[in-house]
């Protein structure tokens, strides 16, 4: 029942002139918009975590079965959050619409959906608020810029609020510093409070709850893919490592998202890790219960992000870890980043972080007692604690996608350039508007990343893709490098989609390609198992005389 | 894009933090003329028209030198200037603002200077002037602007920018042809009232803004990526070559004219530049400075091999450019005015104060020139690396061509 | 649509005012009002302030335009990701002073290619930022109506801001900067299809007001509608001492422009002019990116059901026992 | 009552201009006019300096010290910032064309007066950027508007004469006796002598030509054949300085 | 209320600056200060009316006077027929200041209370000699 997949030169018809018309209207057809929206949560899944009014219902309906008190419920939910979130209120109060962000959205710059402009996507909420908690708006209403809160505002709110990836490349530009993921988070808590959210944040949540990731993978499971890594390393390498899980005693916790022992090319990148970790000897363990950095939480609700949020220390504690490693990931860490210590800290039971290796102090990460797997590897680079062979990594022009939260939520933009650099020759930044703070989002973060949505997300990918052409085109560049699970799952059918012929990959999967380790056997190839260039042709030539 | 311009490193700021010393030092200077007037410069009545004047004139020369490159690459097609025809239009655009404050500067009453806007007087060649050169100033800044923002972008250029960029040649030329007729106009000074001093001024400027070009080239690739080419330098080097021989080849009519028909008034000038009148030597030996550095530039220039060495090319360009300075940013103006209508000689040198005021002026010349090249190299991703980083074994950022 | 709206709203504030004028209403619209104003404008700013300060900051969400700070290598931007105080405060500097967020927007548009390319955009910086400086400027000299003597540094704005000799009595610049940017405020807003989409009534009220305060000063101090402003300074200075009097004679036009101060100011703690507190209190500015430095206490952190490992273990002890992996509870 | 006063200001306005309307139209303005324009002949204000007459009284500098008392001209005491209306210049100086080494000592050697040409055709009118300097009209003086000048100093450069006087600085302090009736003026603006406009719009003659103890200043319209200018030019031999640059100077030397 | 230090710093900073006019005029005392410009008539018989009535000198003296200069400057214009009939001289110095003969108890009172600075006209019209 999925939608007919448009071609890339249907979608690049994009019309930016909003036109005349009011865009308080609030009618959206659900059935033509297809490829644009998410299906709803399963009620199995919404009721495991008891999300309310779990039921049967789908967006494409008339009828949504609401519950009867629907609107009492949102307005109270939203004065509750009025009086929680200062950030919440003041952008609701504010925003003097001057439009710098309007050209900013990826998903607007990809559809020309004018209700796509972060401001206007926030005035869906706003214009409720102004009618119902201002007294300009109580008075003159709709002169006043004010909206009545009806079923087609909420269903607008869950076609928008849901076509929002929290990115915040429009708070960069807002002179306020106006977060539209701000509002997007409060928009989908208030959905939630009538039952509305989608399966695609809605399940994993559920198994995440449960098994401690959203893939639902057991820790039997968990172990599985863990030993399979080490064999496979072993394969490429003809070195064996170890890969402890749930070790007490051990000096640091890593934790990953689970996309990184299940997905591909973020598989390339476990291999990395375990091969670097072997490499210098680190004393670390896996855990099978905080087998999730991920947090789909977060496109849920705070409360929901807490409650995922928790194992972390949990398991740091019951293990007895001095600190901390958390991989490649990009929501995770700005959960890790802005929300972990806060909602589930003080994390007093750790030590500072201290990397065993170069002794350095990690002083930025002192209370959390968590670093980024970047600034560890950026750090043992700059020591020279490693061997490596850049060009091991020949095979690749690389160029790297800064993910949204590491670079807009946490600052990460140098470490992982510094380790690209380090550890390959052809490294190539994209223009300039498109990277660094300014990086656009794969488009489909924040739990859209689902197939029913594919439309919209190669709309939203489509600035963050044509990016990526731009280089591909002047330098031959074929890998994207990032930093993220979520990316490494959807840019490669963006790239697919849009720019063929360019691959997708871990930063880490870099660094173990050029890793020189002790012991390796002398025809390794690359973590794809491909021959490094150089090496190949010599192959090559072996093949023709047989 | 404009942006480029605050970013950059401890060496690029600590530059930026030395020319808005400069500046200020140069601002107190100025602030002490505004508050006693005119009277903290050497100027009197006799010569009331001194250095500020005169390094207008000069710049004027340096800003209109930017045809050079800009009418070979769009009129000719000679792509070896394409990386140089903004470095040109860059460049006359901190020209243009550096002359029109020594005009403010200069004023008595420079909280007036609106007036000449508010009561155009067609018959009055200053007002053509402030046209022409506002004129030029704006071309320079749209063309450069939208050809480096489109350089940017990766686009071509958009095409309304063509027709900018047609009448910005002629109009660079009309920039000094106009500032030559506000003084060649002048019935009560003999000295500027020759036919050719348009000529002459041109072919002083197309010398020496070359030559300026040349040394700025030469000093950018030591500081940053940029890199003109061999053919572009060496043609630079040719068209300086010729208008030197031309610029020489004017003033030697002059002199002809003057000398042979044997008009007092006429020769007066001339004397007071080269031999000194009644007693005064005060140009005497910048003149010959200026034909002995001419002389010299001219034999190191005609000569190819020495031409082609890019050490004594320089060298050269050195010899060009300071001749002309000393010829048109000391000698032009004063000689004017020396002697008097009332045939005194009048002792001109600029006072300290004058000078300070006047490298304010260049301060905000060089400060506009280094944000503008600043962002040129930025934009085309031709910026060095910081010391610090150099040093690091590893780059932070690599080039992105 | 909207703008006709907002325009014939401030016609016919000013008809109000003439008519209230002509109806010798000089007491109320010169005494009574401007009061009203200022305390609706002081106690609505400070009453909206605090209303914003009753709801805490539970997370540490600042954006971060820059890197961070983390290794000592590695060059951290204090002012764009600030991690110091100091920082913070030159964050927040460049924020209020320079528009500094504003001084990043781009202008995308897509080529044939298809390319998308990002072109420089900074007119709704300029001219917001001359908007709002000559604004300042502009209240700051007419701080001579209410200050006696009147202090210097007034005097030196004043005579910085008449520097150029135009016309008598001296243009200030800073008018001329004030209706130009207004104006270009609105044109944008009718002129580019995006920002006119987005615009509401309310957007454009406040333009059309501030214009319509410009103008009206204008015409009081350089036409013949003229006024005396010793009358206006007396006036100015009983309101603002308490010994309130309305001298008679003042021109109606100096009423039609104090009536519309005074509902700006009205209008100010109810509308989207709050920015000028709200721009302080932006929590995605002016927080540090010291996250995982410095914990940030939520006052309304509550406890949530988590999932335990002990119930965790207890679930998949037997699948955990046949894989191996070391149990607490055997 | 506002509007009341609104009417009262409109009728105040309109009366003002009306009554402006009339001066500006009517033919004769109220005063008697020393200089009788006799003829209908666009009236042109020139002086003649008999040079025999003021040779007499060598060492004479009435006229300058009574211009520069009622104008305020500042003595700086500086011959680089000067500023002089009237002035005594040697011959050679003044008429550098006329100067031969057989002239007669008496001339040669003696002072000539001179002063602002105003010119028929002004080279500083014609570069002035602003019209602060204007031929005028109806008698040709060459005037200023110190109001306007932006001290350019381009007018000093364009004429022939060294007429012109830029004030350097502020020049009050070297006013020893300030003339309340005429303005001083301020730093940074050109000045020259005006023909004593002031003086002739109270029907008086100029100043120097007033004091004069050998009447060798003769002060007339020269487009007024009866004129005692015209006269007197017709009957004696006159030079002028500089006339092969084409300005036309209006001030006549009779030698 | 929360961060309540920073927030109430704030608040009064903005308190302090609005109702700044209150706070001052309380300094100084000057609140209720007027200005009494004194009319110092020199001896000019016949001259007892103004050129223009009062309440128009009093907010456009201004336009008069720079009417009345260029006028007199440029189109040698320099008489001057006030509504009522009198007939005056176009002249700062000579007419206005042969009434208002105390330019520090005249203009100065007004100028000086408004802040208008009047250099422009004084710095080179001759103020009269105040005898008083």
């Amino acid at each position: 029942m999925s939608a007919k997949k448009p071609t890339p030169a249907d979608l690049i018809q994009i019309d930016f002139n909003p036109g005349k018309k009011d865009w308080m209207d609030a009618k959206i057809d659900f059935e033509k918009k297809r490829g644009n929206w998410n299906y709803q949560v399963l009620p199995k899944s919404a009721e495991y975590v008891g999300m309310p009014y779990p039921r049967k219902w789908s967006p494409a309906d008339e009828d949504w079965k609401l519950p009867d008190n629907w609107q009492k419920i949102i307005f109270e939910g939203l004065r509750d959050r009025l009086d929680k979130y200062r950030s919440f209120k003041i952008f609701m109060d504010i925003c003097v619409r001057c439009g710098a962000c309007a050209d900013k959205c990826h998903f607007f710059i990809g559809s020309g959906d004018p209700k796509n402009m972060p401001v206007l996507r926030a005035e869906l909420l706003r214009s409720v608020y102004r009618n119902d908690f201002t007294a300009a708006g109580k008075i003159f209403g709709s002169l006043a810029g004010g909206r009545k809160l009806t079923v087609d505002v909420l269903k607008e709110w869950f076609y928008y609020f849901f076509q929002c990836t929290e990115c915040r490349r429009c708070s960069v530009f807002c002179p306020y510093g106006i977060d539209t993921a701000e509002i997007t988070m409060m928009g989908r808590e208030l959905l939630d409070l009538v039952g509305l959210n989608i399966d695609w944040i809605g399940t994993p949540i559920a198994n995440c709850h449960r098994t401690g990731n959203h893939l639902g993978v057991q820790p039997h499971g968990f172990k599985d893919s863990i030993d399979f890594a080490v064999d496979d390393l072993e394969d490429i390498t003809g070195v064996r490592a170890e890969a402890p899980i749930n070790k007490k005693g051990a000096e640091i916790l890593f934790v990953i998202p689970s996309a990184d022992y299940f997905g591909d090319p973020h598989y390339f990148g476990l291999l990395g890790y375990i091969a670097l970790f072997h490499e210098i000897g680190l004393d670390y363990t896996f855990s099978a219960y905080a087998s999730e950095g991920g947090n789909f939480g977060l496109f849920h609700s705070n409360e929901m992000m807490k409650r995922l949020n928790g194992k972390i220390y949990n398991e740091a504690k019951r293990l007895g870890v001095k600190w901390i490693l958390g991989g490649e990931c990009g929501h995770m860490w700005r959960v890790l980043h802005q929300y972990m210590d806060t909602m589930s800290g003080p994390a007093d039971f750790m030590e500072e972080p201290v990397s065993p290796i170069t002794g350095t102090k990690f002083e930025n990460s002192k209370s959390t007692k968590m670093i980024h797997i970047c600034e560890f590897t950026a750090d043992l680079i700059k020591h020279n604690k490693i061997k490596l062979d850049k060009s091991r990594n020949d095979q690749w022009r690389v160029t790297y996608h800064d993910s949204c939260n590491p670079a807009r939520a946490m600052g990460l933009l140098d470490e992982p350039r510094y380790v690209i650099n380090g550890v390959c020759n052809h490294f190539f930044e994209m223009p300039e508007n498109t990277i660094r703070e300014q990086t656009f989002c794969c488009g489909s973060g924040a739990g859209i990343g689902t197939d029913e949505n594919f439309e919209m997300r190669m709309r939203g990918g489509m600035p963050r893709a044509n990016a990526v052409q731009y280089v591909h085109e002047k330098h031959n560049v074929n890998l994207l490098a990032c930093i993220c699970a979520i990316d490494k799952a959807t840019l490669p059918p963006l790239m697919e989609y849009w720019v063929p012929e360019v691959e997708v990959g871990a930063i880490h999967e870099l660094v173990g390609n050029a890793l020189v380790m002790k012991g390796e056997k002398k025809d390794r190839t690359d973590l794809r198992g491909e021959p490094f260039v150089g090496t190949e042709t010599a192959g090559k030539e072996e093949e023709a005389n047989v | 894009m404009l942006e480029k311009a605050i970013t950059g490193d401890k060496r690029y700021w600590g530059w930026i933090a030395f020319v808005l010393m400069l500046i200020g030092t140069g601002a107190i200077a100025y602030l002490r003329q505004l508050d006693q007037g005119l009277t903290v410069t050497g100027l009197s009545r006799d010569v009331s028209w001194g250095f500020y004047i005169a390094q207008f004139t000069f710049l004027v020369g340096v800003a209109a030198s930017a045809v050079m490159v800009v009418l070979p690459y769009y009129l000719h097609n000679f792509k070896a200037f394409s990386k140089l025809t903004i470095l040109g239009e860059f460049l006359a655009v901190p020209s243009v603002i550096m002359c029109m404050l020594f005009i403010v500067v200069d004023m008595g009453q420079p909280f007036r200077v609106q007036n000449v806007m508010l009561y155009p007087s067609l018959n009055s060649p200053m007002f053509w002037d402030m046209m022409s050169l506002s004129g030029y100033l704006f071309l320079n800044v749209v063309i450069g602007y939208m050809v480096l923002s489109s350089e940017k972008k990766g686009i071509a250029p958009p095409k309304w920018i063509k027709p900018f960029i047609i009448i910005s040649i002629p109009w660079a030329i009309s920039i000094h042809t106009v500032t030559a007729f506000l003084y060649s106009g002048l019935a009560a000074r003999p000295f500027w009232m020759t036919a050719v001093l348009a000529p002459r001024f041109l072919a002083s400027a197309f010398a020496a803004g070359p030559a300026l070009l040349i040394l700025i080239i030469f000093l950018m690739r030591k500081l940053t990526r940029f890199d003109a080419g061999k053919e572009a330098i060496q043609k630079l080097a040719v068209i300086a070559t010729y208008a030197m021989c031309i610029n020489v080849f004017l003033v030697l009519m002059e002199v002809f004219t003057t000398f042979y028909s044997g008009m007092p008034e006429h020769m007066h000038h001339f004397e007071f530049l080269y031999v000194g009148l009644h007693g005064n030597n005060t140009l005497v030996p910048w003149m010959w400075l200026s034909s002995a550095l001419a002389v010299v530039a001219l034999v190191l220039l005609l000569t190819p091999k020495f031409r082609k060495k890019e050490v004594i090319l320089g060298f050269a360009c050195i010899a060009v450019f300071v001749s002309i300075w000393i010829d048109k940013g000391l000698g032009m103006i004063v000689a004017g005015f020396t002697p008097s209508q009332m045939g005194e000689v009048v002792d001109y040198w600029p006072t300290l104060n004058e000078f300070m005021v006047s490298i304010m002026v260049w301060g905000i010349g060089l400060l506009i020139m280094s944000l503008l090249y600043k962002i040129i190299f930025t934009v085309r991703g031709e910026t060095k690396p910081a010391l610090e980083a150099k040093e690091d074994k590893k780059e932070l950022t690599v080039p992105s061509n | 649509m909207k703008a006709l709206y907002s325009f014939f709203a401030v016609i016919i504030l000013i008809a109000l005012a003439y008519l209230g004028i002509t109806a010798d209403m000089t007491t109320f619209f010169g005494l009574v009002l401007p009061y009203i104003a200022a305390a609706a404008f002081i106690f609505g700013v400070a009453y909206r302030i605090l209303i914003w300060a009753k709801s805490p900051v539970p997370f540490k969400i600042t954006t971060t335009c820059g890197q961070q700070k983390s290794l000592p290598w590695i060059k951290n931007s204090n002012l764009e990701s600030p991690h110091t105080t100091l920082g913070v405060i030159g964050r927040m500097a460049l924020e209020v002073l320079f528009f500094r967020s504003l001084f990043r927007n781009t202008k995308m548009s897509l080529k044939d290619g298809p390319k998308i390319v990002y072109g420089e955009n900074k007119w709704l910086w300029l001219a917001g930022l001359v908007f709002h400086w000559s604004f300042l400027i502009v209240i700051i000299r007419h701080l001579r109506f209410f200050f006696e003597p009147v202090p210097e540094f007034i005097l030196l704005i004043q005579s910085l801001d008449g520097l150029l000799e135009i016309y008598v009595p001296v243009l200030y610049m800073t008018g001329v900067a004030l209706l130009m940017s207004v104006t270009y405020l609105y044109l944008r807003r009718a002129l580019i299809p995006q920002i006119n989409y987005i615009s509401l009534i309310s957007d454009y009220f406040p333009l059309f007001l501030i214009m319509a305060i410009a103008i009206t000063g204008a015409l009081m101090r350089y036409t013949p509608l003229r006024v005396d402003i010793i009358k206006v300074k007396e006036l100015a200075m009983g309101l603002g001492s308490f010994n309130p009097v309305v001298p008679e004679g003042i021109g109606a036009i100096f009423f039609i422009h104090l009536f519309l101060i005074s509902v700006l100011l009205i209008y100010f703690p109810m509308s989207k002019l709050m920015h000028m507190a709200g721009i302080f209190m932006s929590p995605t500015r002016n927080m540090k990116n010291d996250n995982r430095m410095k914990r940030h206490i939520n006052p309304w952190n509550y406890p949530v059901d988590t999932h335990s490992y002990e119930d965790w273990e207890d679930e998949f002890r037997d699948v955990m026992k046949e894989a191996g992996l070391p149990l607490e509870k055997e | 009552m506002g509007i009341d006063r609104r009417k009262f200001l409109t009728i105040a306005g309109l009366t003002t201009l009306t009554t402006l309307g009339k001066t500006v139209l009517g033919s004769s303005p109220a005063g008697h006019d020393p200089i009788e324009t006799g003829s209908q002949a666009v009236k042109r204000l020139a002086m003649a300096i008999d040079m025999q007459k003021c040779r007499q009284n060598e060492g004479c500098v009435e006229c300058t010290k009574i211009c520069h008392k009622i104008h305020n001209v500042p003595d700086i005491g500086n011959s680089k910032e000067e500023i002089k209306w009237i002035w005594k210049e040697n011959f050679e100086a003044a008429f550098p064309n006329q100067h031969h080494d057989l002239l007669e000592d008496e001339i040669k050697n003696n002072q000539v007066v001179v002063l602002c040409n105003h010119c028929d055709d002004p080279p500083c009118v014609k570069v002035c950027p602003t019209q602060s300097t204007w031929k005028r009209e109806s008698d040709g003086i060459v005037m200023m508007d110190m109001h306007r000048c932006i001290g350019c100093r381009y007018c000093v450069a364009g004429c022939p004469y060294g007429s012109r006087n830029f004030n350097f600085r502020d020049p009050r302090p070297f006013i020893k006796e300030t003339n309340p009736e005429y303005p001083t003026r301020t730093k940074g603006v050109v000045e020259k002598c005006n023909f004593c406009a002031e003086r002739l719009a109270d029907g008086l003659l100029p100043a120097c030509v007033d004091i004069c103890p050998e009447k060798a200043l003769i002060f007339g319209n020269i487009n007024d054949p009866k004129s005692e200018i015209r006269q007197i030019l017709k009957s004696r031999h006159s030079i002028r300085r500089k006339p092969i640059l084409g300005t036309n100077p209006q001030i006549y030397y009779l030698v | 209320m929360y961060d309540a230090s920073k927030i109430i710093l704030g608040i009064l900073i903005f308190l302090v600056l609005a109702t700044s006019p209150f706070w001052y005029s309380k300094a100084t005392g000057q609140s209720d200060y007027l200005p009494d410009p004194v009319i110092l008539t020199k001896d000019t018989p016949g001259k007892d009316v103004c050129v223009m009535p009062t309440d128009y000198m009093r907010s456009s003296h201004m336009d008069l006077l720079n009417d009345w200069r260029n006028s007199v400057v440029r189109d040698g214009e320099r008489k001057f027929v006030s509504p009522n009939g009198h007939e005056y001289k176009k002249s700062l110095s000579n007419t206005c200041m042969d009434c208002h003969a105390n330019k520090t108890e005249f203009c100065d009172k007004c100028h000086n209370y408004m802040a208008v600075d009047d250099q422009t006209c004084w710095s080179c019209h001759v103020e009269p000699k105040e005898e008083l």
